[in-house]
């Protein structure tokens, strides 16, 4: 039962309160694309055993797309950042990589 | 093998027991193998039991990080039935259904097959249109099923409150051969089986990495060191994007946590499997009493074999509104499971980019039917070095195509 | 008339607490960029009262601001006065990048009066009731549905739902604010 | 026998006695009795069935950790089965049954099982009933469950009700003995907000039971004296009857509270499930006792000590008039104490150890009690209950050195911590080698959302056994967490408790030490489950090795109780065949809940009409008096049809159709859904979540649009109105409004977060009122229009308005789903109710009449109009519903568009939109049937070409219809399709234009 920070409104939200939304920073891949790229785009997963990168919906709240940083291993959540951005705040990589040292980044 | 009997428990109870061989062995891993399975769940102990009989490879090694049917194998609501929709579902469920049937005489171990009735409820004029389909679907492929009627459903299942408030029971999917197996005695009779054709089930062993020669598997390596093969199978449920990884592909997976619970054992209350899709509950009674009651998947990836309560309130909530004499009963444990869900919700039984590397995967929160069919169709993919017959549908490649394999369609949920 | 408008019903209920459906209030949507001054100007020149903070209302004289989210306001008024104020709006939002809408009918607005109300709302949401100050606003869950509330007083609470849900909320609110069913735990 | 003593009994009230029935049996108790210590105190020590062999049963402990005193209780709506007598309130005129036995708890035909237990060890099930095959669903398993099961269900309906309640604390206490309360002591001053639970309905664990001494006073005066001056605490809340659940991720605990006794016959409020948010928690939940695992351990009358001395003291009650002490540690002496200073007989303590510390002996030979050191039990005798035990030494095989009679045995194995809540959610275990248990390794907690320990441990559940140790750790483990939590230390005074130290622990699992298979045999670990030393054994021998294994394969703490008396006996016992520590053995995982939680409780209030809303429209009222038969519709309901007097809902329908045709009909389309799209970029984002272009709409006009999923397939429909230059209604399917405003707003934010776009769901601001029919104009025109111009000219098809209907402001649009003339009215839904009626008075002179979705259904198929969800599956694309006109060939990009160019999405043997007639146009094809081609697929299944969608009777053609997705069915117009029916039969179907009625739309242009 995950609590996490929504980076809009500053609610302390419950999951119950959000609705979980897959990986974050897919990049779109439209009808210039070749099939394996968006094969990738729309269906491969890091699906990661660590820390992932993944949107949330303050559903029954703001109503903002937002990203959080967190261990599918430990539900430790590292940080949140709105959505409108194609990759991670530096600040929050290197306080991961302070905490998780061997962590190899965008793997 | 010794065989299993009521003259062998007999005989073995005059003197204590004494004389009860291993089930399975516990040998150390040899340098090489024909096949190395890896992951000793139900689908991985089928593979490697019909390598054997079905292809005569039986140099083969089971490796699994655990101890063997400990991953959702170990955990499932157990529930078997094959009314599926699409072809390519309806054809390997029913071939697993089937070979259940007879899976106890044929392992010499009796897994408690259950041919009990399975029963999707109908809550909507839309589902009922959908179960209709199913049942034509279920017809032309030769799957026993039919929709049947209030009446029928209460008479079937006396505990089912067929007007509830919210969502009248207006019919259900009847499938009179669907039911439950005894989860645990799946793995460990396919396990005494593969043990007994001289396979090596390596427990407490977890492969780290995939060797790679050429574009082609040559082995892995495990925590009791290096294992060749040529011809390796990945089989590990929600670890699958782990290993793909490590043997350099990527995976249109997400591993997730799905819940279960059981309540304390009663007196037998409830004779059928009862999957109600609209309100999101199922629930059957297993042979010992416990209500079996299976849950929710969380939206977010997770390995923990933990949930979140929530998804467990939701499943109650509305199993109580479809048996109302379940209130004063207790839940007694609740656990997890680590599923993969594809992005079609069908599973994968595939040759992969790596040469000699096979996966089966997939399976999320419907793959305990699917053992003994699964296992067939996979050992003959691996045998051959081609996708069988049974299996050929299932290929990665369909996401790139857009030939999805979609059950959903049907009003269905995939237990 | 016909009997069944359901709309107009009256709903009220006294328990450990009260519960009453409020009369149609005026309420009306901006979104728009709340961190522009020409949109902060607009708003506090047309409704004559400050803009609120995050997740507080500011109000005067039967007109309240409430903050939804960083681009959403809603705007309390007088039911007959709706169109008059959307117009004033539109006036001073002229040139701006904004939504404007009527929502005066799609929502219901529960007073709910007396001690216990942060304990019957804490049986729904999961909102710290105890954090909650005079004034400050929320939007969460209650049971299964989406609100929003705020504090006027420390024994009043104003929450809003969707209209087509009225009589499920009320009926939720009468269930936990049945009599001796608190649990005495939030004073 | 056991009985009531004269005196003592500190939870009693001897003045206000209690009257309960137990099998049939009129029996006396006190206030402050719990169904356990009512039915020793009236010497019913046998008390229920085994699970397995029917064995007789008796009470073994004094918690929630007992195994086998499980009761029916209640009855009717309020019966309720496997109710635990230790931790179940007596009261006045409570009816309780034994359970699991036939025909009576003495007599039960079912403990034949017991007389061949022998013939099913650990797992025999497996190996036998293998044939023949069809026996076991017939036979062997209906034998089998009946035998297994305990209670018996409920035959009603639950009539008490349940609730949540979500609390914040920043510290929460689980448990009330001395280092719970020392612990929340200590937080006083913090200004922290704490909330301290305890199970019982009492405070102060143990401590009561062993009066220790706490500072100059009594532990008990120490005990009241915290919970009275913690009450006067406003930061601190003290609730009793309140059962730590489980632990889950980032802090959130789930606690249960019983607020009844079952006493009351009405319906009540009867548990409470509280959902905590802590920041940090302290589990001080105490130990367990252990059983000692010896031949005849499971008669009625073998108990653990601390549970004889429970009864006792708490309530006044002997257990046995001659109790035998067996015991490897210390503790249990205190029974030995109690007991014979009660004035009982305890004619010896059998000790396995081979000395005892000399005070220790001394104190208790002084009182007359011999001690036996290193001896064991070999057995106990008696059949229902115990009546003696045969003693050995513990070194030995189990030769009986002399007998001792008694009707009580007093066991202990010594103490296990509580650790359950600290393990829920991850923590780890380590051995405690000088203890011999398993206790929490605090280095490995459970961790919070921040990745840092979310919860600690004191006291007992921590591994002190002692209460100086137990006390000062729950000042000290409570002041590292405050001091975590608010940077400062507590400045507390830390009391202490006195107590000596006590004598060494001897590990004993079983005894005797090298006890023979058949002594094994009859050596219980799982006293509900029947698990006994040898099952545990023979699975071990049979490679069971892991302890997962070996729980599932004997089933060992897989009972009511979870194995909290049985399973670190297992362990032992498993690690002993297999030759390794128990810490390699391991545990097992432990799970929610500590104990058994009712279902009811889990569900709370979300029952009966609480279970899931339903939304109402503003008409929905009305509908429901006028006929409306419901159905539900996403989360609203809308009437099928409206039935009359006498009439079949299949002839309301045709009367509703014939109606809407020839009259006019009314339909409440509110639930559609309304989606506001505004902003410079307005059309720019249209033309990506539609497939058709929707920039170059003209203002004051209407466009049908589809959306689809980026992976290509149809998901919503509806028509879009362009209000203004920037801004845009878009409608939705009924189900979609929600969904689709989700799709529109996570595009918006997630992609295209820099367009200027603002969208907003208006769905329940308008209610939606089609008027449908040749004299829909008129109709309309009567109630009087103002600022409008109907006629053709005026509102084209296609177009629509705003202005005013009978004074109701109003936006109209000329759209049609019925191939009719019709107009969709937008009306605020406060006055929709008010329009409603006005409609239906103007309407009377052209016969207007409400209809509902089915008469929509059909007339929408008879003009070929596909519905969401009946045609669309989630696997179909536009271009197989013949609507690739509605597909853009422009625009560079839309969601879907490059999913629709994958090679299987472009194939040419997709199955697409046709129309059917059957060759019997009086026979209507069923829902969902298949057409074939009378080949076999590769599956060797009938090969499928096409199935129907839709299929009705339409009245208006007097014939049946049906839309079907067909293989390549444009290309096979007229041609003749099989579809077997499920009876074996088969209907012949030609295929067909789908536009069965009106195609040049005569009827609608007007
Ligand atoms: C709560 C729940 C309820 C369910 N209910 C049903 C149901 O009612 N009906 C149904 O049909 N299905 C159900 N399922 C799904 C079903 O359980 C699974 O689909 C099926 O058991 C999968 O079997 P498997 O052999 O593929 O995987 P598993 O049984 O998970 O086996 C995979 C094995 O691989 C091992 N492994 C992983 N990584 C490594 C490594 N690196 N090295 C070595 N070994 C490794 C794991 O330890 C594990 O033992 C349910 C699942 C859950 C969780
Ligand atoms: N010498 C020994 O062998 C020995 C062994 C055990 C205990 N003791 C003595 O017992 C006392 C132990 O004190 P303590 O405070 O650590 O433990 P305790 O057993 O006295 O108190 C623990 C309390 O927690 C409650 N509890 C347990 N699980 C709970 C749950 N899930 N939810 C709510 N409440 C729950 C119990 O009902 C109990 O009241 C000390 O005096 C100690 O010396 C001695
Ligand atoms: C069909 C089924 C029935 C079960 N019945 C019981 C039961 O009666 N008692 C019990 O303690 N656990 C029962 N379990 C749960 C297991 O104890 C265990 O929780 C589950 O297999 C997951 O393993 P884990 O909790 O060790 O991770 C059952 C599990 C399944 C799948
Ligand atoms: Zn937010």
């Amino acid at each position: 039962m995950l609590v996490i920070l929504c980076p809009y409104c500053g609610v302390e939200a419950e999951e119950t309160e959000l609705t979980a939304g897959g990986e974050a920073h897919l990049e779109r891949f439209g009808p210039s694309s070749s099939d394996s790229e968006f094969e990738n785009y729309l269906f491969m997963r890091k699906n990661e055993k660590g820390i992932t990168f993944e949107r949330w919906h303050h559903t029954y709240g703001c109503g903002k797309w937002f990203h959080a940083a967190r261990c599918s291993m430990t539900m430790e959540i590292f940080g949140t950042y709105p959505a409108q951005t194609s990759k991670p705040p530096k600040k929050l990589i290197s306080m991961i990589k302070k905490k998780r040292p061997e962590w190899g980044e965008g793997k | 093998m010794r065989k299993y009997s009521v003259a062998a428990i007999v005989r073995e109870a005059l003197r204590y027991n004494a004389g009860w061989e291993r089930a399975w062995r516990s040998p150390e891993p040899k340098k090489q193998y024909d096949a190395v399975i890896i992951g000793a769940g139900g689908h991985g102990l089928a593979t490697a039991y019909y390598l054997g009989k079905n292809h005569g490879i039986k140099n083969v090694a089971i490796i699994e990080k655990g101890w063997l049917g400990g991953g959702n194998t170990g955990r499932n609501t157990t529930i078997i039935r094959s009314n599926y929709l699409q072809d390519s579902s309806a054809a390997i469920y029913e071939k697993a259904r089937s070979l259940y049937e007879t899976l106890s005489q044929e392992l010499n171990y009796n897994v408690m097959f259950s041919p009990r009735g399975v029963m999707m409820l109908a809550q909507t004029e839309h589902e009922i249109r959908g179960y209709r389909r199913t049942a034509h679907a279920n017809n032309l492929q030769g799957v026993e099923t039919e929709f049947i009627d209030p009446k029928t459903v209460k008479k079937l299942c006396p505990i089912i409150e067929l007007s509830g408030p919210r969502f009248p029971v207006l019919g259900a999917l009847w499938q009179p051969r669907g039911g439950t197996a005894r989860h645990d005695a799946v793995a460990w009779g396919y396990a005494r089986a593969c043990s007994d054709m001289g396979m090596d089930i390596i427990q407490k062993c977890e492969v780290t990495d995939i060797l790679k020669s050429n574009g082609k598997v040559v082995g892995v390596e495990t925590t009791k060191g290096v294992i060749k093969t040529h011809n390796l199978g990945i089989i590990v449920a929600g670890n699958s994007s782990i290993l793909a990884e490590k043997a350099g592909f990527r995976l249109p997976i997400e591993s997730v946590s799905l819940q279960a619970l059981v309540s304390e054992p009663v007196k037998p209350c409830m004779d059928v499997v009862v999957m109600a899709n609209t309100v999101h509950g199922y629930m059957s009674q297993s042979d010992k009493g416990e209500m079996v009651i299976g849950g929710g998947t969380d939206g977010f990836n997770n390995y923990t074999q933990r949930g979140s309560f929530h998804h467990i309130e939701e499943t109650v909530r509305a199993l109580i509104e479809t048996f109302p004499i379940i209130s004063r009963l207790k839940m007694l444990r609740q656990w997890g499971g680590v599923v993969d869900v594809t992005g079609d919700r069908s599973p994968i039984i595939s040759k992969t980019p790596l040469e000699g590397c096979f996966i089966n995967c997939g399976w999320g929160t419907g793959g305990f039917k699917a053992i003994p069919g699964s296992g067939w169709a996979m050992a003959e993919t691996m045998a051959n070095g081609s996708p069988s017959q049974l299996a050929s549908a299932f290929s990665l490649d369909r996401f790139r195509e857009g030939r999805f394999i979609d059950e959903s369609v049907a009003a269905g949920v995939a237990h | 008339m016909s009997d069944y408008n359901n709309s107009i019903e009256t709903f009220f209920y006294k328990g450990e607490i009260t519960v009453e459906l409020s009369k149609p209030k005026g309420m009306i949507t901006l979104k728009g960029d709340l961190e522009r001054s020409n949109i902060n100007a607009g708003v506090i020149k047309t409704l004559e009262l400050p803009m609120p903070k995050v997740r507080t209302i500011s109000r005067k004289d039967g007109v309240q601001i409430s903050w939804m989210a960083p681009d959403e306001l809603l705007i309390l008024v007088d039911f007959k006065k709706v169109e008059k104020y959307i117009e004033l709006l539109e006036k001073n939002l002229k040139g701006e990048h904004y939504l404007l809408a009527n929502v005066s009918d799609a929502r219901a607005i529960f007073n709910l009066k007396g001690k216990g109300v942060r304990e019957v709302l804490s049986k729904g949401t999961p909102v710290n009731m105890e954090t909650i100050k005079i004034d400050d606003a929320r939007r969460s869950r209650l049971g299964q549905l989406p609100v929003a509330f705020w504090m006027v007083k420390n024994t009043e609470v104003e929450l809003v739902c969707f209209r087509s849900v009225t009589e499920f909320i009320f009926n939720w609110l009468k269930v936990a604010s049945a009599p001796n069913s608190l649990p005495r735990y939030i004073d | 026998m056991s009985s009531r003593l004269s005196t003592g009994g500190k939870l009693i009230d001897r003045s206000l006695s209690k009257e309960f029935m137990f099998n049939g049996r009129r029996l006396k108790g006190f206030e402050g009795d719990t169904l356990a210590s009512a039915l020793l105190a009236n010497d019913q020590v046998m008390v229920g069935r085994s699970f397995k062999y029917h064995r007789p049963r008796g009470i073994v402990a004094s918690g929630s950790e007992e195994p086998n005193a499980l009761m029916e209780t209640g009855s009717g709506s309020k019966l309720e089965p496997n109710q635990r007598a230790t931790t179940t309130k007596l009261f006045d005129g409570m009816r309780v049954k034994s359970q699991n036995h036939w025909p009576t708890l003495e007599f039960d035909l079912g403990a034949i099982n017991s007389t061949f237990s022998k013939f099913f060890p650990a797992g025999f099930y497996y190996k036998t009933f293998i044939h023949p095959r069809f026996a076991w669903k017939y036979l062997f398993e209906p034998i089998i469950r009946k035998a297994a099961g305990l209670g018996n269900a409920p035959k009603e309906k639950d009539c008490d009700t349940y609730e949540y309640f979500y609390a914040h604390v920043d510290l929460l206490i689980i448990g009330g003995g001395i280092a719970g309360l020392a612990a929340a002591s200590s937080a006083v001053k913090s200004g922290l907000k704490v909330l301290i639970v305890e199970q019982n309905d009492y405070w102060g664990g143990r401590a009561i039971v062993d009066e220790i001494n706490i500072e100059n006073g009594s532990g008990s005066d120490w005990i009241y004296q915290q919970v009275k001056s913690l009450s006067n605490e406003k930061n601190v809340n003290l609730r009793l009857n309140m059962m730590a659940a489980g632990v889950y991720d980032h802090g959130y605990v789930l606690l249960h509270e019983t607020l009844t006794d079952g006493s009351n016959k009405k319906m009540e409020l009867r548990q409470r499930l509280w959902r905590v948010r802590a920041k940090q928690t302290i589990v001080a939940t105490g130990a367990i006792e252990r059983p000692l695992a010896f031949a005849g351990n499971d008669l009625p009358g073998v108990m653990l000590a601390s549970a004889v001395r429970d009864y006792l003291v708490n309530f006044g009650v002997s257990c046995g008039d001659r109790t035998v002490i067996v015991t490897n540690n210390d503790d249990a002496y205190r029974t030995a104490i109690l007991m014979k200073n009660a004035g009982l007989e305890v004619p010896c303590i059998i000790d396995a150890r081979p000395s005892v510390s000399e005070s220790l002996s001394k104190q208790v030979q002084s009182l007359g009690i011999k001690i036996l050191t290193g001896k064991a039990v070999s057995t106990v005798t008696g059949s229902k209950r115990v009546e003696g035990v045969a003693i050995c030494s513990h070194a030995g095989s189990g030769e009986v050195l002399e007998t001792v009679a008694c009707d009580c045995v007093a066991m202990s194995g010594g103490w296990s911590p509580v650790v359950h809540l600290w393990s829920h959610c991850g923590g780890k275990l380590e051995w405690d080698k000088k203890n011999y248990m398993f206790k929490p390794d605090l280095t490995s907690a459970p961790l919070g959302a921040n990745g840092e320990g979310m919860l600690t441990v004191a006291g007992t559940a921590n591994g002190f056994l002692i209460s100086r140790d137990v006390l000062s750790d729950g000042y000290t483990k409570s002041k590292e967490i405050i001091k975590a939590l608010t940077g400062k230390v507590p400045k507390i005074s830390m009391e202490k408790a006195h107590s000596g130290d006590e004598s060494e622990i001897l590990p004993v699992w079983f005894m005797p030490q090298g006890a023979t298979r058949k002594l094994k045999s009859k050596t219980w670990l799982d006293f509900q489950n029947d698990v006994k030393v040898s099952d545990v054994e023979l699975a071990a021998q049979e490679g069971f090795e892991s302890v997962e294994h070996t729980k599932r394969y004997t089933t060992l703490g897989m009972a009511t109780d979870q194995g909290k008396l049985s399973n670190i006996n297992g362990l032992a016992v498993l690690s002993n065949s297999l030759n390794v520590s128990i810490p390699d053995v391991g545990t097992t995982t432990f799970r929610p809940p500590f104990q058994p939680i009712s279902l009811g409780a889990i569900a709370g209030e979300a029952r009966h009409e609480l279970f899931k809303p339903i939304r109402k429209t503003s008409i929905h009222n009305w509908i429901n008096a006028n006929g409306g038969v419901w159905e539900p519709v996403a989360d609203w309901r809308r009437p099928f049809c409206f039935q009359r007097n006498g009439e079949s809902i299949k002839e309301a329908v045709e009367r509703e159709i014939v109606n809407t045709r020839t009259n006019c009909g009314i339909l409440d389309a509110s639930t559609l859904g309304k989606i506001l799209v505004k902003g410079p970029d307005a059309a720019r984002f249209l033309d990506m979540i539609y497939t058709n272009v929707m920039s170059n709409l003209k203002v004051g006009k209407c466009r049908y649009g589809l959306m689809c999923s980026e992976n290509g397939f149809l998901s919503d429909d509806g028509v879009v109105a362009r209000l203004s230059d920037d801004s845009y209604l878009c409608h939705t399917t009924s189900g979609g409004s929600d969904r689709i405003h989700a799709h529109m707003e996570e595009w918006l934010q997630t992609e295209w977060w820099d367009w200027k776009v603002y969208t907003l769901n208006l769905t329940e601001q308008f209610s939606q009122i089609a008027i449908v029919g040749p004299k829909a104009r008129q109709l309309i025109e009567k109630m009087g229009v103002d600022g409008l111009d109907l006629s053709p000219e005026g509102l084209p098809f296609m177009g629509f308005s705003e202005g005013f209907i009978a004074g109701i402001s109003v936006r109209i649009f000329r759209i049609s789903f019925s191939g009719e003339l019709s107009y969709e009215i937008a009306v605020p839904a406060l006055k929709a109710q008010e329009f409603w009626d006005l409609a239906l008075i103007s309407g009377e002179e052209f016969e207007v009449m409400p209809y509902g979705t089915e008469a929509l259904h059909v007339m929408r198929a008879e003009k070929g109009f596909i519905m969401i969800g009946d045609e669309t599956d989630g696997t179909v694309i536009p271009q197989d519903l013949g609507l690739d006109w509605a597909i853009s060939k422009k625009k560079e990009d839309f969601i879907g568009k490059r999913a629709q160019m994958r090679s299987f999405m472009k194939s040419e043997n997709r199955w697409k939109l046709v129309g059917l007639k059957t060759i019997d146009p009086s026979v209507v094809l069923p829902d969902g049937c298949y057409a074939v081609d009378g080949e076999s697929n590769s599956y060797g299944h009938k090969n499928m070409i096409g199935r129907v969608t839709s299929s009705y009777f339409s009245p208006t053609l007097e014939r049946s219809i049906a839309l079907a997705l067909v293989e390549n069915g444009p290309d096979r117009m007229n041609e003749i399709l099989n579809f077997p029916n499920l009876d074996g039969s088969v209907t012949k179907a030609a295929i067909c234009d789908p536009v069965f009625f009106d195609k040049e739309g005569k009827n609608q242009n007007v």
